[in-house]
């Protein structure tokens, strides 16, 4: 569908390519290219015409020109009824101040010519461009009759599906082209009111260019789902359980005092306890600093600090455990030098 | 049954026997069970919701369990596999290695 | 700038002189020159002073004058002077730009003056874009009249382009041959008469456009001269339009206004260049030395169609002689090209930053033309303090600007010497420490030693008994030799007798050996391992000595008992070894 | 041996320094060949990483949402990246620029891999020395200096995660040798740290996790179990996980995937052995006996159900709780049927016979005598070597890029072999030693194994030669000399003893210049830019690729996104700096579908799905010019297939009986080159002469065709061929 409309404005836009299709060079030399200008600039809006094509090369019979005296418009309601029906003739503003409501669609009929007789145009469409806003469009293209009169019907689904919702005016222009006519037919049909589309229903753009995001090409903005919380245990077994998380330190503490096994006396004594207090201040300033970091400091301003008291409490821990061996070896070598006299 | 009382039996002495200090390991150790043991009970009964922080809870108390075991059998005298590494010296390794364990463990927690 | 603003105060007096009584222009020669991208024109302007003037005021259209790269007025041959921006005195039209250079003119003295001024980037391509292969048309508008407060009495302008001039106006009083357009006799003019002229005509000289370019010149004392020059370069023609055909480029071989390839004229002396791109090298450049240059071409990554930009660095090093002078008292002058090396290109932003070494101090530069000056520190391989940075800023330039420019600076010798100090103090600083690491020692507690202590006592003690079994093993074997030797008679009885009792008493030995050094291996593996090599090292004795038991024939015997001999005396050694 | 412990140290350092210097330098051809730029397709990618954490830091490199990728999807970096050789590189930076040494990114990342391959060296030596003897260690650490397959991927430039990876993975496994060696806590630290280093660096870390299992299970299987064991892997276990959790790109993971099932287990095993071990000790034997019994029906009962309830887990899981690429791993067929993005990239195809002799050349020789050797006599380190090697070549049958986990395997135990043989020759010698002048000989040898070595650049592996020969007398050999030879050992003949020796040595030689060779030729191509060498000895640059990516980069607006096939997609964003639609790291293989289907489409519905991706440059690569055989047209088959793997409508048979020249991507690769005609690839006359883009239009294409930039026009041109609707044949007839 949408390959469809492109291709039709690829049709309008190129009708000077199908020269340039013959004899490329011929063009290129002639005049700035502008068969290529129109199939690639982007800028130019559909709506606007195509540049006049350039005069046809010498070799080239004389050719035609392309003609429509008057057309007519008739607005069909949403019940399917024919409603009012204008005519005019060619070069009034035809359509304007028609309103095109929600299922309502209005046909536009009119005759074209070829050197005054009655023909089928390569090309015949109806160019609605949403006012102010540059480079898109909505075609309709008109059908041919068997009386050689076209038909081209503009309806609101119609224009929504090729531009998303656009509320507001759209400037219609009526196109006719021929590769057999040099100059194309352009009518401006003036403007028809459209009632404003629903944000909410937003279809996916029919025609965005890459390069130029449109005002009314913007994506559906996303919703995010976000996972629903885990539902939490009430605050009182989390207390229980606390409690009982804690429970073995208190029991483990108990023990040690009942059994006696951190037993002050054994603390070292002299320049020792030194060391061992300083040992036992270091890991407990480790501790501090973890507990920081999980309050406030982050790993980056953890890691030196950790490092610095680290290598503190290594000195010391050096130091205090050293004599702690000492003193141990001491007793051992006690203990040992009897035994090894007898062997 | 009475098999097993008798097991029980010489078990607790032979245990009597070893020394002061690797009790309290072996007090330790316990203690870190139980802990590991209790948020296991946790995770059975109320769920694992905040995922990280159960990890970082019982893998701590796992790891300070494996640490506790090993520095027990590097001080206990019965145990051979340990010969030229003094009490000292494990301790410090043991110290060492915890300040890393709770590091992690904190990071982790969140 | 105290001279900038000397001329302001002049040139405001100037301004009001010239309102009171203009000049006159007897005679006027406009000569514009649009071969290349930059606009040449040239002025040779009669003047007749009325009142006396100061000061003399040209001016241009404000199209012009803004893109003025370089304004230059002479008199004579001699003397020059230098066209400072001025205010447009009253009457002027709205967009006239004027310069006043200050050139007195008695009353009634007639004065020829010449103006010299170069615009850059005031050639309009028209069509603006075109497609590949397409030519190039540009289109220069100017005045046909010289623009001046002065009125004029006789002027005549020539214009000399690359190519015919496909339309020009007016029309009228116009003669134009080939690349020249000329409009020989203008007659009297007001003064500010501007009427316009504009010329159309074909002009495929690409448009090189550098529209950015920072040279860093970093002098390193220790004799060499670094210089890095990053170009942000476009195709300021006619843009390109529509297909690139890589095809159609090939068998076209770049027509049209595209170009691809660049050439720097570099120093002679210049040495390990580097032509790069923020993704690596550029592979694709020549170099051709000569006696007064070395010329480098550059061939840019892709060719540059209308419109298309690309960037890259060109590096190289200069040596210091002819570049670095000395000066009395310590200082030392540097003097280089101040502008691009690369050949006609014009030039938007020019940023040159003169990087000198540490300890470089009351610094002065000389630019052939105004620049903004500024300052700035950069630190690189051992800095400490960081090197002071002359920044120069220049817009607008043209390849008439690459003059030499100076920078004059006092910098030390003990300065000179810092950065090898600083590398022999680190290394030696690493050495002292590693030296202490290794005198301190950091077992936690003796323990582990006393236990080594321990262990090698008992492998002592152990080996000690093994040696001794070796001892007598090799006795043994001395005398199972001995026999051997002195038995004539080999494989008879007593031979086998011999035999026997060697072998007996060495398997005796080993036996005794062997307990012990399981007992060593309990102790330590190391010890225990030597302890086997040796005893295996034994057998292998052992085996050889009865071999020889078992030998016939003398010759083969002394020989091997020799050898034998020698190898016991090794094996004895070695124990000695192994127990100490 | 007196001698040697003399100098032993100052050998042994001097030695390894030799080693890792010719380690970093024999990775420097690329630099010196080409220039110092970074290679391949992923290195590019981390080079961006790195670049990013160098200007905006740690944290929010760590959380940094890539845009610039797998639009309009965009990537999470810091969740989906291993960050090891990153932040590795990154800190190198911070701390030259401290030092106000102003190296740029690129150098930085450049010589990364060299130096962490002489750091792999080092800790190989560690390693085997642990494992052996020194002499091993550095007759190891010289192969693994120079073997090609680890050249591959960490030649300078080649800036990928293996290049530090396997430096971390022999550092894990010395670390944890050293661990059980002498069982201190300290060491067991270390080990932790190198694992959760390995972790960062590489997803090859589930080997790891793997490995150390299957050993410890084997050494409590063989007996020889310890507290040593409990104590090197408890805790590695425990911390390792947690450490491992903490990194993002693992996660969770770490405890929920099967990879990570089997070292819990033996976790548990351990813990059984221990406690039997300790009540052993208390209990006399009857009633240790018994309580076994009841132990092994408790534990028996417990066991069942974990297992029951672990199995039910797995089984819930559609893959069994195996991520895709180790399920790979255990069936390597399961790609080829399943993931067609695994099984299209060519270093997950199992290797060829000739690529393990590239690769390994003289350790495939060697490794199993290694093994034999190790199984002389089998202990701790010995027995990891074994099952490592072992191990290593299965994983390497399946995927090529897995060589890179065989090689150290192989260069170690091949340590272990060369060790060994040199001792048991020189040892012989020793023996016939009164009929030569021995030392002189064994010196000699040595010597001549330097020399010969050093004449291939080598040193090092002569001098590992030197030490195995001198280890003759060294203690630390002794031991093995005496285990290996026996009891009773009579000496090798006395010429048999000499060509073996000059055998081995020439094996050695041999092995050094093939890796030379190999490294300068094969492996230090940075495949971003080609050379062709021309008559006059200098070479001719195909820089293509640089050029297009520059043309993108300058002359295309900086929000226009790029389509390209996926290969491509880590270079754009690197060196184009665009906005691209997939790239190397294929997480979303509908997305690759996507393009992959557009390339395979006739033009009008190319450039329909293109517009619905905002894509504004397609570009395709074209080596029919110069003969680039790497190119798209090659790689087309498998857009075929990974596109119709999602897309019914893309269907393989059609580019099979038909040639690849359907489709818009031919187009893409054919427009206007008909009238040059010849493609030299594929050597035949490109069938389709008149393309004529309609959809397309040719933007840039570089200097030898082998990029092709295509700019989506906004507009198609019209379609004069074939009308679409009756209506317009109607008007065509008209027109005519």
């Amino acid at each position: 569908m949408r390959a469809r409309h492109l291709l039709l404005l690829g049709l309008l836009l190129s009708t000077s390519l199908v020269v340039c299709a013959q004899d490329e060079d011929v063009i290129a030399a002639e005049d700035g290219g502008s068969g290529d200008s129109v199939a690639e600039e982007p800028e130019s809006p559909p709506p606007s015409p195509p540049p006049p094509s350039p005069p046809p090369p010498p070799k080239r019979k004389a050719a035609s020109v392309l003609s429509v005296d008057s057309a007519e418009a008739q607005v069909i309601t949403a019940g399917g009824k024919k409603q009012s029906t204008k005519s005019a003739k060619f070069g009034s503003a035809l359509l304007d101040g028609l309103a095109l409501d929600v299922g309502a669609s209005i046909e536009v009929t009119f005759t074209p010519k070829t050197d005054g007789a009655a023909s089928k145009p390569q090309q015949a469409m109806l160019v609605l461009a949403p006012a102010g806003a540059a480079d898109i469009a909505a075609y309709a293209v008109a059908k041919p009759r068997k009386d050689g009169s076209h038909a081209a019907v503009v309806s609101q689904s119609a224009v929504e599906k090729q531009l998303g919702p656009v509320g507001g005016k759209l400037v219609a222009t009526l196109l006719l082209g021929d590769p057999q006519a040099p100059k194309g037919v352009r009518w401006e049909l003036g403007s028809i009111l459209l009632p404003p589309g629903d944000e909410s229903a937003k279809p996916a753009p029919a025609y965005r260019s890459a390069r130029v995001q449109q005002i009314n090409n913007l994506l559906p903005n996303i919703a995010h789902i976000f996972r629903a919380p885990e539902k939490r245990p009430p605050a009182v077994v989390s207390l229980v359980f606390t409690g009982l998380a804690l429970a073995p330190l208190a029991l483990l503490a108990l023990w040690l005092l009942a059994s006696g096994a951190l037993s002050l006396p054994a603390f070292p004594s002299g320049p020792a306890a030194l060391w061992a207090l300083l040992f036992h201040g270091g890991i407990g300033a480790l501790l501090v600093l973890y507990w920081l970091f999980w309050t406030q400091l982050d790993l980056a301003q953890t890691l030196p600090l950790a490092i610095g008291i680290g290598l503190a409490t290594a000195a010391v821990g050096y130091k205090a455990l050293s004599a702690l061996a000492d003193a141990r070896l001491q007793a051992e070598r006690a203990a040992a030098t009897p035994a090894k006299k007898t062997n | 049954m009475a098999e097993i009382g008798a097991i029980l039996r010489t078990f607790a002495d032979e245990y009597k026997k070893t020394p002061a200090k690797v009790k309290a390991l072996d007090a330790f150790i316990v203690y870190a069970l139980a802990t590991a043991g209790v948020q296991f009970l946790y995770m059975l009964l109320v769920g694992t919701f905040p995922f990280n922080s159960f990890l970082a809870g019982i893998l701590c108390s796992l790891a300070f369990f494996s640490l506790t075991v090993c520095l027990r059998m590097q001080i206990d005298p019965s145990n051979k596999d340990f010969s030229g590494i003094s009490p000292e010296r494990a301790f410090a390794d043991y110290v060492l290695a915890n300040a890393v364990l709770f590091l992690a463990v904190w990071n982790y927690m969140g | 700038m105290r001279r900038a603003v000397a001329v302001f105060a002049l040139l405001a007096l100037a301004a009001a002189v010239a309102d009171a009584q203009p000049a006159k222009i007897k005679k006027a020669e406009r000569k514009i020159s649009l071969k290349s991208q930059v606009v040449k024109l040239n002025d040779v302007i009669e003047f007749v002073g009325v009142a006396g003037e100061s000061s003399l005021l040209f001016c241009w259209p404000r199209r012009l004058a803004e893109r003025a790269a370089r304004i230059k007025v002479a008199v004579g041959k001699d003397d020059r002077f230098d066209a400072a921006p001025a205010a447009a005195p009253l009457g002027a039209p709205a967009d006239a730009a004027c310069f006043s250079a200050p050139v007195p003119i008695k009353k009634g003295e007639a004065k020829s003056v010449e103006v010299s001024a170069s615009f850059t980037g005031v050639m309009k391509p028209n069509p603006a874009k075109v497609a590949q292969g397409e030519k190039q048309y540009v289109e220069y508008e100017d005045t046909l009249w010289l623009l001046s407060p002065y009125p004029i009495e006789a002027q005549s302008t020539t214009i000399t382009l690359p190519d015919e001039a496909t339309s020009f106006s007016p029309s009228e009083g116009a003669s134009s041959t080939s690349s020249k357009v000329a409009w020989g006799k203008l007659g009297k003019a007001a003064a500010w008469e501007s009427k316009p002229l504009k010329v159309h005509f074909h002009h495929d000289k690409p448009f090189k456009k550098v529209t950015k370019l920072v040279r860093e010149i970093e002098v390193s004392h220790w004799g060499n001269i670094y210089v890095e020059e990053s170009y942000e370069i476009i195709n300021a023609g006619a843009e390109h339009k529509g297909a690139f055909s890589r095809l159609r480029h090939a068998q076209q071989g770049g027509a049209g206004n595209s170009f691809q390839m660049l050439r720097a004229r570099l120093p002679p002396s210049a040495h390990s260049l580097y032509y790069r791109d923020l993704i690596g090298n550029i592979s694709s450049s020549n170099t051709r030395r000569s006696a007064k240059e070395t010329v480098v071409d550059l061939s840019l990554r892709y060719p540059l169609m209308g419109g298309w930009k690309t960037d890259f660095v060109l590096g190289y090093s200069l040596p210091l002689e002819g570049f670095l002078f000395g000066r009395p008292k310590g200082r030392s002058r540097l003097i280089l090209d101040a502008s691009s090396p690369i050949d006609d290109v014009v030039i938007e932003e020019l940023e040159t930053r003169v990087v000198l070494p540490e300890g470089a101090a009351n610094i002065e530069f000389d630019s052939p033309f105004e620049v903004e000056a500024g300052w700035d520190k950069k630190f690189t391989y051992l800095d400490t303090a960081g090197r002071p940075v002359l920044v120069l800023r220049k817009s607008n330039l043209t390849p008439l600007h690459n003059k030499p420019f100076s920078v004059d600076y006092t910098f030390g010798t003990t300065a000179l010497l810092r950065e090898p100090l600083l590398l022999i103090g680190v290394f030696a600083a690493l050495f002292a420490a590693a030296a202490v690491y290794s005198r301190c020692e950091f077992t936690i507690s003796k323990d582990d030693r006393w236990q080594e202590a321990r262990t090698r006592e008992k492998a002592a003690a152990t080996l000690q008994r093994l040696s001794e079994l070796w001892d007598a093993e090799a006795e043994a074997l001395a005398r199972a030799a001995a026999a051997a030797e002195s038995l004539t008679d080999a494989g008879g009885a007593e031979a086998a007798a011999a035999r026997q009792a060697a072998e007996a008493e060495l398997r005796a030995l080993d036996a005794k050996a062997k307990p012990l050094i399981e007992a060593l291996e309990a102790v330590s593996a190391k010890a225990a391992a030597s302890a086997r090599a040796h005893a295996d090292a034994g057998k292998a004795l052992q085996q050889r000595v009865l071999k020889l038991l078992g030998e016939k024939g003398e010759p083969a015997k002394k020989g091997a008992a020799r050898a034998l001999a020698d190898a016991r005396a090794e094996w004895a050694g070695a124990t000695a070894a192994l127990c100490d | 041996m007196a001698h040697f412990n003399a100098y032993g140290w100052g050998f042994k350092a001097l030695l390894l320094l030799f080693i890792s210097i010719m380690a970093f330098s024999i990775r420097l051809f690329s630099v010196v060949k080409y220039e110092s730029v970074i290679h391949e397709f992923d290195p590019y990618f981390n080079y961006r990483v790195t670049q990013f954490l160098t200007k905006e830091g740690f944290y929010s490199m760590w959380d940094w949402f890539d845009d610039r990728t797998w639009y309009p999807l965009g990537r999470v970096i810091g969740g989906t990246v291993y960050p090891g050789l990153i932040f590795t590189a990154g800190s190198m930076y911070k701390i030259l620029h401290a030092l106000n040494i102003p190296l740029h990114v690129q150098e930085v990342c450049v010589f990364t891999a060299p130096l962490f391959s002489a750091l792999c060296a080092l800790s190989a030596y560690g390693l085997v020395s642990e494992c052996r003897s020194d002499g091993a260690g550095l007759a190891a650490a010289a192969m693994v200096a120079m073997v090609p397959s680890y050249i591959s991927r960490s030649v300078a430039g080649s800036y990928d995660n293996e290049g530090v990876a396997i430096f971390a993975l022999v550092n894990v496994f010395y670390t944890f040798i050293k661990t059980i060696n002498t069982g201190s806590l300290g060491w067991a630290v270390l080990n932790l740290l190198s694992y959760f280093y390995m972790v960062l660096s590489w997803g090859g870390y589930s080997f790891v996790i793997n490995l150390l299992p299957i050993y410890c299970l084997a050494c409590v299987a063989s007996g020889r179990m310890t507290g040593r064991h409990y104590l090197a892997f408890a805790p590695l276990v425990f911390m390792g996980t947690l450490l491992a959790a903490s990194v993002p790109v693992v996660g969770f993971n770490s405890v929920l995937m099967s990879e990570h099932f089997g070292a819990f287990f033996t976790c548990i095993v351990l813990h059984a052995a221990l406690a039997l071990r300790f009540v052993r000790g208390l209990l006399p034997q009857r009633q240790f006996e018994a309580a076994v019994r009841l132990a092994v029906t408790a534990a028996a009962a417990v066991g069942a159900v974990v297992v029951t309830l672990v199995v039910g887990y797995v089984v819930r899981s559609p893959t069994f709780g195996w991520t895709g690429r180790s399920l790979t791993l255990l069936d390597p067929t399961y790609a080829s049927r399943f993931v067609p993005i695994i099984a299209s990239v060519s270093e997950h195809q199992p290797p060829s016979w000739p690529s393990y002799i590239t690769d390994l050349h003289a350790a495939v020789l060697l490794a199993p005598a290694g093994i034999i050797g190790c199984f002389k006599n089998l202990n701790n380190g010995a027995l990891f070597l074994v099952l490592y090697g072992i191990t290593a070549v299965y994983f390497s049958g399946v995927m090529v890029r897995l060589m890179l986990v065989l090689a150290p395997a192989a260069c170690c135990l091949a340590g272990v072999a060369v060790s060994d043989i040199l001792n048991t020759l020189c040892c012989s010698l020793k023996a016939h030693g009164a009929v030569l002048p021995l030392p002189a000989l064994a010196r000699g040898g040595g010597d001549g194994a330097g020399g010969s070595a050093a004449a291939g650049k080598g040193g090092a592996p002569g001098a590992a030669a030197r030490r195995g020969g001198r280890g003759g007398s060294d203690g630390g050999d002794g031991g093995v000399l005496s285990s290996v030879l026996g009891r009773e050992w009579n000496p090798l003949p006395k010429t048999v003893a000499i060509a073996g020796f000059v055998g081995v040595v020439g094996l050695l030689m041999s092995y050094t210049i093939h890796c030379i060779g190999v490294s300068a030729d094969a492996y230090s191509a940075p495949s971003i830019v080609m050379q062709a060498p021309q008559e006059d000895g200098s070479y001719y640059v195909f820089d293509d690729f640089r050029e297009a990516y520059a043309w993108l980069r300058h002359n295309t607006d900086p929000e226009t996104k790029v389509a390209s096939w996926w290969d491509y997609g880590y270079q754009t964003t690197a060196m184009a700096n665009r906005t691209v639609i997939v790239d190397n790291n294929t997480w979303n293989t509908s997305h690759i579908a996507t393009v992959g289907r557009a390339m395979a489409s006739p033009e009008a519905k190319a450039w329909k799905i293109f517009r619905s991706l905002d894509v504004e440059y397609v570009f395709v690569v074209f080596g029919g010019v110069i003969g680039y055989s790497g190119d798209d047209i090659n790689k087309f088959l498998w857009m075929v297939r990974i596109g119709g793997g999602v897309y019914p409508d893309i269907k393989e048979a059609d580019y099979l009986t038909k040639d690849v020249r359907i489709g818009l991507f031919a187009d893409l690769s054919a427009a206007q080159y008909g009238q040059r005609g010849y493609d030299r690839v594929r050597g035949y006359v490109i069938g389709r002469t008149d393309v004529t883009l309609k959809y397309f239009e040719e933007a840039f294409t570089s200097q030898h065709w082998m990029m092709r930039i295509y700019r989506v026009r906004d507009r198609p041109l019209r379609d004069s061929a074939k009308p679409k609707s009756a209506r317009q044949r109607a008007a065509a007839a008209a027109a005519a």
